[in-house]
């Protein structure tokens, strides 16, 4: 039972910290929104453990200007590519 | 619409309510609710989760008559009769806070966050506002 | 595969309806099926046919609308959230001698019952807010 | 002395409206002159007519514009966030062929303009969202 | 010239903290709706320069049950006693 | 409602406005730069602050054409062709968030928070959002 977790929030909220504190280790975390601003932060990306995969929205990311400055660990992807993981995951979990 | 309920699929599913916002200032805690006491209307198997500021609303003796408003923590003892029985607010939300068992109101089970992550991974859906 | 959305926020003043609503074409245009879309909260405002918007700018709701005509998706304006906010279909603006409904025709106005059954038939509900 | 209050927040969703009205009813029983309201962004919801609620609840729509009416308010809804919210006078309303009003007549639709002469004709300017 | 700074949300947002990294010595700080949360929060109260009075908004306290909670550096004042001290102060600041 | 314009009061205030919310995710920047737009058009004294993640407004090469949405960077490029010369970003703000003055839209003037207190301290009004 692996969970997608959406994040809209920036780091200045305690959104991602709320989501980590009950997040498994087979899970997903995709950010959208307000929350591509974590693909930039160091801060953020090691709070996450090593095997929970890590995706930005890329339509908000181009919109923010954070799709060149986002570190490595996190894989773009656009609106299509969020539809296939929600049915690769066995359910959706938003943090809004 | 009644056709729906109707079809081949369970009448059953597992819902995990996260109830993450303090009463009042917003909306959020009363939408949570809402959707909670509808799923145990139409006898889903519920869990309702209080967690970060939702702990909040589980505080004994709030009057909400001043800001015209309806009591939360009133219909939050009432859960019970609706069939909701598995309540549970997070330990270390209501230690951040500063709030003791002895504020709440009764009926809740403290949890950790191990047990959080098992309520969400057992449910079919959650929702978490 | 079968999925619902939820959506809790108003236009305009928050992205998630206009996320929300590029999830939902996409899922279309990928061959899923929506089994309903359901507006809660500030989120019934998606339904308004009063918006007016300037020539430059996206008329979100109108785009909703044709959405869920064009692909003749099951859509629910949740009916307490929708009556304090004034989105209202023609039943409730007669009953409330209110004028013409400010509610698209497209999206129907019901309870949460049609939330609770949207778990039950859909393999993946969505949150946005 | 002379306050002017803007309004971000829509009811219901926020306390923030409600907060705004109690303090506009305390400075005015205590003989401080309201020079302006302001509604601005999701706050121009609270000047909807076509709100309707439950017997045992506020409608918070209705209590502006008693209060309005009866001390003779300038009220303004700004003009952008009304169109594009839907919250239209009869003027709006007839232009685009969007039936009946969907505002409160005791508010006027008008532009930033009145925003900016409020803070210069008020001693004190105070925001609520 | 002094300033009322009102605060309404919790300990969990950083709105506090941005309001006092911008404080005068001689500000207030009104808490209302879920800024009250701050009342019965030593972490929030000591962050505070002891010069700047503490309020909180006696109707958010009551429903939120926290009137009882508050610490003594906090005075609570109804709505119209916050209406006087918009009158006191030479402007009014809404942080939200 | 210009009869207001010519009582005797000052025809000039001096107005901070403090932007202390990201783009896009809700409305606040853009309600932010109305107001201030709108204020540099009734020709007050106006200082545009950027606190928090209000920052994040100033970034270079934003592209919001994928999330249907008005670029807000090149609006704030314009804020000179108004008359609005005095825009500010907090320095603070900016190392927090690993932003170096490099990746920032032209014409910033960075400030430390005791710059952003008497910004606040000297105006006539303030608004904040």
């Amino acid at each position: 039972m692996s969970c997608l977790h959406t994040v809209n929030r920036s780091p200045d909220s305690k959104l991602l910290e709320s989501c980590l504190r009950v997040i498994n280790a087979d899970d997903a975390i995709l950010f959208i929104e307000d929350g591509v601003y974590h693909c930039a932060s160091k801060i953020s990306l090691q709070a996450i453990v090593e095997t929970v995969k890590v995706y930005g929205l890329r339509e908000d990311m181009l919109a923010r200007a954070t799709l060149s400055t986002a570190l490595d660990r996190v894989e773009p992807v656009d609106t299509s590519r969020f539809v296939e993981l929600c049915s690769e995951h066995d359910k959706v979990v938003s943090w809004f | 619409m009644t056709e729906n309920a109707n079809t081949a699929k369970p009448a059953k599913s597992r819902i995990t309510f996260i109830s993450r916002s303090a009463p009042y200032g917003n909306n959020r805690a009363n939408l949570c609710l809402d959707m909670a006491l509808a799923s145990a209307v139409f006898e889903q198997d519920v869990n309702y989760v209080f967690l970060d500021d939702g702990v909040y609303q589980l505080l004994k003796g709030q009057d909400a008559a001043a800001i015209q408003s309806k009591t939360l923590g009133n219909a939050l003892e009432t859960l019970a009769l609706y069939g909701i029985e598995n309540v549970y607010a997070d330990q270390q939300s209501l230690k951040k806070r500063g709030i003791n068992r002895a504020e709440l109101l009764p009926g809740m089970q403290l949890i950790d966050s191990d047990a959080v992550a098992k309520l969400i991974e057992s449910a079919d859906t959650v929702f978490n506002l | 595969m079968k999925f619902s959305i939820v959506i809790y926020a108003a236009p305009y003043s928050s992205e998630s309806a206009a996320t929300a609503l590029r999830f939902a074409r996409s899922l279309i245009e990928q061959g899923h099926e929506l089994y309903r879309l359901f507006f809660f909260g500030d989120g019934v405002h998606n339904a308004s046919k009063l918006t007016v918007v300037a020539q430059d700018e996206i008329n979100l709701q109108q785009q909703w609308s044709e959405l869920i005509e064009q692909h003749d998706i099951d859509s629910v304006i949740c009916v307490s959230s929708a009556l304090r906010r004034g989105v209202l279909d023609q039943t409730e603006a007669d009953r409330h001698e209110l004028g013409s409904a400010s509610a698209y025709e497209s999206s129907e106005v019901a309870g949460l019952g049609q939330l609770i059954d949207a778990t039950l038939h859909s393999d993946r509900v969505v949150n946005f807010g």
